[in-house]
């Protein structure tokens, strides 16, 4: 008898668009694998961003609609209002969850709508050229922080479960890492667990994934993983910020 | 030379928008008229990059080059894309240190340059774009090779000009494979 | 068929509701808090959802995620709200997708005043939002007709796959009139939502559906552009729509959409009584702009165009006249209403009286 | 109770990000010389017996180019 | 002077500095992104502030808030970017505050792609704001061009107190030409910024500044409409701009902006080699419209509008010649560029050839 | 010898527009007393919000720019980077800041932005007739929660300075009352604190201030008093929930 | 009579708004064209409040009321505001109880009601608002005053229909009142 | 040392909302019977000589229309 580990049913067979070693890859994978052994996959309803990973629909074989900048969760709303039943999740940016997106993304934290967000933190603006991101780090050299971010001008990270953390409306916020197997393992557990919580009618969740850039780094895929590993764990520290009775 | 238009493209990472703006730098230095337009965008991510970029004596129309009189190419997929576009006689300069592949045209006037083969030959790989750079102007004529040099110096930024001597052999260098 | 007193706000939700709209999203602003008053105490009772959204961006986010889904959707506001609704207007477009959208307008520009304008003509019929887009704009003058358009709005929406734009105004929104509902409507023509095999609803026996605006290559872009300028070529040959009075006779003609119309319509009566050939053509769909009826108008000397601002839909009369007819403006601004004592002396002078 | 594993790596489709080369336990994977057509110098599997069938090859690839088969041994 | 090679969107930045900005705030949106990148460098260096804002809706309104205060203020932005900021530059013209916005065009409507276009030509001239407005509308069609009208912006904008916006597209952000700079620029006539006794700086020694855009009472507000309008027409009598090429004898005219004109410059040479009497009318104020050029053209029997989008500019063109001349329409769309040869060709049948 | 209590400076002497018992008169006293007492009127610029303090430039003698809804600390943020040795602060309402301006509110928190917020919270909005705010209490009846709050579809009411404390941007965040004299004195010493803290370069600050709204909360003024203090203080705990070191 | 238009002008709170409803109410019940509006806004809050009633054969052009055949005056500064703008020989009627001045114009048809101290004797001094209504309703003919009955028989919600009797009877104390 | 206080009240301004009555430790405060032009019912003090001049009408009006005169009583 043999196991193969292979490409999972919702995940298209089709060459990704992303540069060498980028986690938004990974993070595919292990939402569609939730989604699959959840058998979701006919009643899920996935929210692209605008970001690196705007093109969702041609690596997800289920019901995907494109947002516009930042207000996946607002769309989200539109959908799982009118489709109580199905499984409706974001999958947005740093840029555009936190910055563009905040006011979306806290409204729909404090209504405690039943979606999910999958937020992948790789510290920059991925898509248009690695532009500073809320989540970018003191003094991290950016394309618009040329000598580094200077808190006193650029203003500071911004830890997002820590910020939704008093919202009675979101009952599992956590953060794991891509970078690494044993991390991968752990962030799908979460995801699972996110999207458990929103089929079980408990309210709004969100996984932070810290993710690589190694493009807009200027670094290799490898360097990258070091990288995050040694600067973005410490002010993005992993596990389950809040996670209320009754998420299993 | 009323109007010369070159297509330069490779893959993401070799230099492909650096050299096409060292050869309109060199145009403008020539006193003429000079556009140059990258592909922007998504596309750039990982996969090929390009640039066009036209001299010439009067206004440059539309900075997209359909039909180029020039073609420097520094990979496979990019003959494959662009060579039917040349103009008729147009020159094509090869990279033959990563195209194995010939050119179906009979019309060109074809060079090939082992480009990376020589760059390693200076002891520093990154430059075999300006090795490709250096044979394509003296194929063509498009600038003087002076120019080209000149423009370099007017380009590299000033924390890392002590690269210009390696850059302007490796002009040279390509220049010497015509 | 029952006859109420209602107001023109609570119209637009009834309306709405006999549409079988059964998502509102919106956030309020003077002059049409009504209507998300309405929906917050009416939507539940039609087995309905309603949000007050934390902004209108994000109203009118939340009506593309509805409308994706297949369900008829409405959000309304008024300028300021309207403003900041022209990035998701514009992706509803290109996605094609159905929805109504209201603005009851008021003074601008800025935070101008909460009085009645028409002066977001333009942004209404031209396109606020960025690229190549058609938006149906339907002008009702009464609250009666405040009541019908809504429902024919969610009808054109669906049947076009296009926002349509309800555009009235503060006093429209506000005032009261009587209206006839119509009981029956959950089986009328305007109630029935069409089959949507588009819709996104989780991929249950089918192929992925996909709800996109983003056409990274140039000629998908513009084959989609062409695309949509064919339907909304289709659209101006079937929808355009215009009521015509006094007309067949006249050397005057006045142009006025919604309360503008109400009030040269009285205008135009006075004249009339003096023996002046005067007409009003009255736009109802503002777009497609009915340029037909500006067509073969031989007898006519000239065109006073009468609206609630500095001078917007007198371009699209000019453009249907093409230069044959001199057109003339009278305009009030700011929350003032025309007089119709002015357009009267307007239409006598241009009448050389 | 070991597994031996079965690695196929896409080679066209890969990018040469090292990712699985790096977490490989056994040293079973390398990065080729050769480009492939896109200009990537892909993963290629070195040493097919020395694989144990963790999977981390798998778990890491950004690119989802990699198969393993798990193959079981039987107790040594 | 000095000469140098730059890309249309670095000019911008350089073209801003040298017309004393010191403020500005942006988003990233391709294809404008080295606007910002430009600068977050550059600014620092030239004692000013660079904010990345958390949005466009965040700029916007830190442009007002720093124009307010007297200080040459920019904003950049593309097609959805441009959308969010309607309702902040309804209030900045409501407000009359000078500032700035520039709209490196991409391909729409929704997110479209990033390619170069020109289908927000109707949301700069007609106002996609709430409101009567203008905005003063230069369309540059090289990098020199965006390099000198972007310091002419500040001057215009400072002069009649108003945003100006420069309405170039992705390939004009995205294409190196060579520039003179203008060296010397921190004294020049667009360098100098006026007294502005209005500006918010803290009463001292003076009555209070106010800057409000709520005018409560219609009467106020439609002085003010009427004041704006007022203004509007002054500028429309000073400030437009056309550039005309081999106009003089030719019975066919080619009417196009920006990247647009420059190609189809291309394609009147070649006609006027095959002895086409041709011409081309480049309007460089899209608002206010040189409508003038465009009269008293006797010997002209047709006109060719050439637009990347799906018929813009073309209703401008129209309202101009008021019926006097057939206006056609050659536009590409979705990031294509037009054709010269086409355009060739549209000129060869409308020459009857 | 005689004190007398009246107007401070800074006021203007015109009669306010607001409903009778309505707060926004007390919070507009102490503003201007502050100011008056720290002698920064002739700095002061005044940021005025859409909600029933729109007409901020008819009371305060003092320049004053009126901001679109919800985006003053946007327009703080200009004029403050233009002006920097001046008092810039926004007065906001909990639709204008909590609802519209989430995104505004929380980005010039995160960038430390050296600028004060008074925020307003009388649970509803006022000026357009009494809708649903954020801060709306659970089964609170509003125009748009006619038959109350319903959380699970309207959401939880949000706590603004248990929002932003996670932030290292914002160094003074407080919640006062203005609903009798020990807690308007309170109000007004938190008002001062957070003005210094700003002209001491430390950062962000925000004052909330539990107000009445007695029109739309159909209630008389007295009522009122009864009603936010038997109802508001539970939700919206008063006191200081952050104050870095330096602010005094 | 082929149109009436009427403003009713109060505080706030006086229910101006709601006596304008039943008005245009029992003009709909009389198969004419009838159509309200009111002050609405900021100007709503504490201060005064007004509206508009319009009834006519025809549709109603603009429902702003510029020149009232009739104006129901409720306190003193709305009777400073509307007077002025009724036509020539218009009716006007006053509450008493708390508009202690005599209106200025000579023309119009004038009748005073003490509605407060009306509405006390009723019991309830809230409807004093619908024994304006019910005199000024005499006094003009504008409707029947049946129909002023039967409006509010429709319009007063299900849970406080146990309020229509005292309402009633106000309007009635209001007809008497002429 | 006590103080006793003079306080004065605009009638006409004043929106007659009750608080500073409320809030008066003394009693000194009551609404009118008599409306004002506005409509309101405006506070009007009843008994001066029994202020303590605390100020607390002062504090709670929100329309600003009182204004106390704190005056030195010396210790009685
Ligand atoms: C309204 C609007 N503003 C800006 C953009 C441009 N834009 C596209 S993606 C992006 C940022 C993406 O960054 P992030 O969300 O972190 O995703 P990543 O690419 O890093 O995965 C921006 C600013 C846009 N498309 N729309
Ligand atoms: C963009 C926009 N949306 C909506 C409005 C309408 N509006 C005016 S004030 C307001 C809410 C005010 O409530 P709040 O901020 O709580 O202030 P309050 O009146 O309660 O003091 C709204 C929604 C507007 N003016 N602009
Ligand atoms: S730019 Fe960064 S986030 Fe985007 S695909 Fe490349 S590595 Fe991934
Ligand atoms: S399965 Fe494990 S041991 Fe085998 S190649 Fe992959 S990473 Fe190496
Ligand atoms: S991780 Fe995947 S893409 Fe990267 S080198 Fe290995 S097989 Fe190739
Ligand atoms: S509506 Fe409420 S907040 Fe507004 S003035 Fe009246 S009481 Fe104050
Ligand atoms: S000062 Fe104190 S005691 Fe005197 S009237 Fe005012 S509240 Fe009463
Ligand atoms: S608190 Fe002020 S407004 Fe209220 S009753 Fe007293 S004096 Fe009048
Ligand atoms: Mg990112
Ligand atoms: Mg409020």
């Amino acid at each position: 008898m043999s196991t193969v580990l292979k490409k999972t049913r919702s995940l298209e067979d089709t060459k990704l668009h992303y540069c060498p070693g980028c986690s938004h890859g990974i993070v595919h994978r292990l939402v569609c694998e939730v989604i699959d052994e959840m058998e979701m996959r006919e009643q899920t309803v996935g929210i692209a961003p605008v970001g690196c990973s705007v093109f969702l629909d041609a690596y997800f074989d289920f019901d995907i609609i494109q947002a516009a900048h930042g207000r996946a969760p607002a769309v989200a709303t539109g959908v799982k209002r009118a489709l109580p039943e199905n499984l409706v999740f974001t999958y947005q940016g740093d840029g555009d969850l936190a910055s563009i997106g905040m006011s979306e993304m806290v409204h729909a934290a404090a209504r405690g709508e039943r979606i999910t967000i999958i937020f992948i933190n790789n510290t920059n603006y991925g898509m248009t050229g690695g532009q500073m991101a809320p989540t970018t780090l003191e003094q991290q050299v950016t394309t618009t922080t040329p000598a580094g971010r200077d808190t006193r001008l650029a203003g500071f990270p911004i830890q997002v479960p820590e910020l939704l953390s008093s919202l009675p409306g979101a009952v599992y916020l956590s953060r794991v890492s891509a970078h690494n197997p044993k991390n991968i393992n752990k962030a799908k557990k979460s995801i699972r667990k996110a999207f458990q919580a929103q089929m079980d009618g408990l309210g709004f969740s969100l996984v932070e994934i810290l993710s690589t850039c190694p493009t807009n780094w200027r670094m290799n895929p490898v360097q990258s993983i070091q990288w995050l590993e040694e600067n973005m764990m410490e002010i993005y520290p992993l596990g389950e910020l809040k996670s209320v009775e009754g998420v299993s | 030379m009323k109007k010369f238009g070159t297509t330069i493209a490779g893959f993401g990472g070799q230099g492909v928008l650096f050299v096409g703006q060292v050869l309109a730098h060199a145009g403008m230095l020539e006193g003429n008229y000079v556009s140059w337009i990258p592909s922007y965008g998504v596309e750039m991510r990982g996969g090929t990059a390009h640039c066009f970029v036209t001299i010439a004596e009067k206004e440059v129309s539309s900075p997209l080059v359909e039909h180029p009189e020039g073609l420097l190419i520094f990979n496979k997929p990019s003959l494959e894309k662009f060579e039917p576009k040349a103009i008729k006689d147009g020159f094509l300069l090869l990279n033959s240190s990563l195209v194995d592949q010939e050119p179906r045209r009979s019309d060109l006037k074809i060079y090939k340059v082992p480009a990376n083969e020589m760059a390693a030959e200076l002891g520093d790989s990154r430059v075999f774009n300006l090795i490709m750079l250096g044979a394509f102007v003296k194929a063509t004529g498009v600038v003087q090779v002076e120019n080209v040099k000149k423009a370099l110096e007017e380009i590299i930024p000033e924390k890392r000009k002590k690269l210009l001597p390696l850059n302007l052999s490796a002009v040279d260098k390509g220049v010497e494979a015509i | 068929m029952s006859r109420v007193l209602m107001k023109g706000n609570d119209a637009i939700g009834a309306g709405a509701i006999a549409a079988n709209c059964r998502y509102y999203y919106g956030y309020p602003i003077t002059p049409q808090n009504e209507i998300g008053e309405y929906m917050s105490s009416e939507m539940p009772k039609a087995g309905g959802v309603f949000i007050q959204a934390e902004s209108e961006v994000a109203a009118i986010n939340m009506v593309y995620g509805t409308s994706a889904t297949g369900a008829r959707v409405m959000t309304s506001s008024s300028g300021p709200g309207i403003s900041l609704k022209m990035e998701g207007i514009s992706y509803i477009a290109a996605a094609e997708l159905p929805c109504v959208i209201v603005n009851i307008m008021r003074g601008g520009p800025g935070l101008g005043n909460i009085a009645p304008s028409q002066s977001d003509y333009f942004q209404a019929t031209k396109g606020g939002g960025h690229g190549d887009y058609r938006l149906i704009v339907l002008a009702p003058s009464s609250v009666q007709e405040i009541y019908d358009f809504t429902r024919q709005a969610f009808y054109l929406a669906d049947k076009y796959r296009i926002p349509a734009i309800i555009l009235g105004d503060g006093f429209l929104g506000q005032m009261m009139e009587v209206v006839e509902l119509a009981d029956s409507a959950k089986d009328d023509e305007y109630a029935r939502i069409p089959e949507k095999p588009w819709a996104i609803t989780g991929c249950k026996g089918r192929e992925k559906n996909i709800v996109n605006t983003l056409l990274i290559e140039p000629d998908t872009l513009e084959k989609h552009n062409w695309k949509l300028k064919d339907k909304y070529q289709q659209i101006a040959e079937n929808e355009k729509r215009a009521d015509l009075y006094r007309v067949d006779d006249a050397e005057i003609l006045v142009a006025a959409f919604g309360i503008s119309a109400r009030i040269s319509k009285e205008a135009v009566d006075m004249a009339r009584d003096e023996g002046i050939k005067v007409g009003l053509i009255r736009p109802i769909t503002l777009w497609p702009f009915p340029d037909h009826v500006f067509k073969n108008l031989d007898s006519v000397k000239g065109i006073l165009t009468v609206e609630m601002n500095t001078g917007q839909m007198i371009e699209d009369v000019r453009l249907s006249v093409e230069g044959k007819i001199p057109v003339e403006f009278y305009g009030r601004t700011g929350g003032n209403l025309p007089d119709s004592t002015a357009i009267f002396e307007e239409i006598k002078r241009m009448g050389g009286m | 109770m070991a597994f031996k594993g079965k690695v196929t790596i896409d080679r066209e489709k890969c990018k040469g990000c090292g990712l699985c080369v790096e977490f490989c336990p056994r040293g079973t994977l390398e990065l080729d010389k050769k480009i492939n057509t896109q200009g990537y110098n892909p993963a290629v599997v070195t040493d097919q017996d020395n694989c144990n069938a963790c999977g981390f090859c798998f778990l890491v690839c950004p690119d989802m180019v990699v198969e393993v088969e798990k193959i079981k041994e039987g107790s040594k």
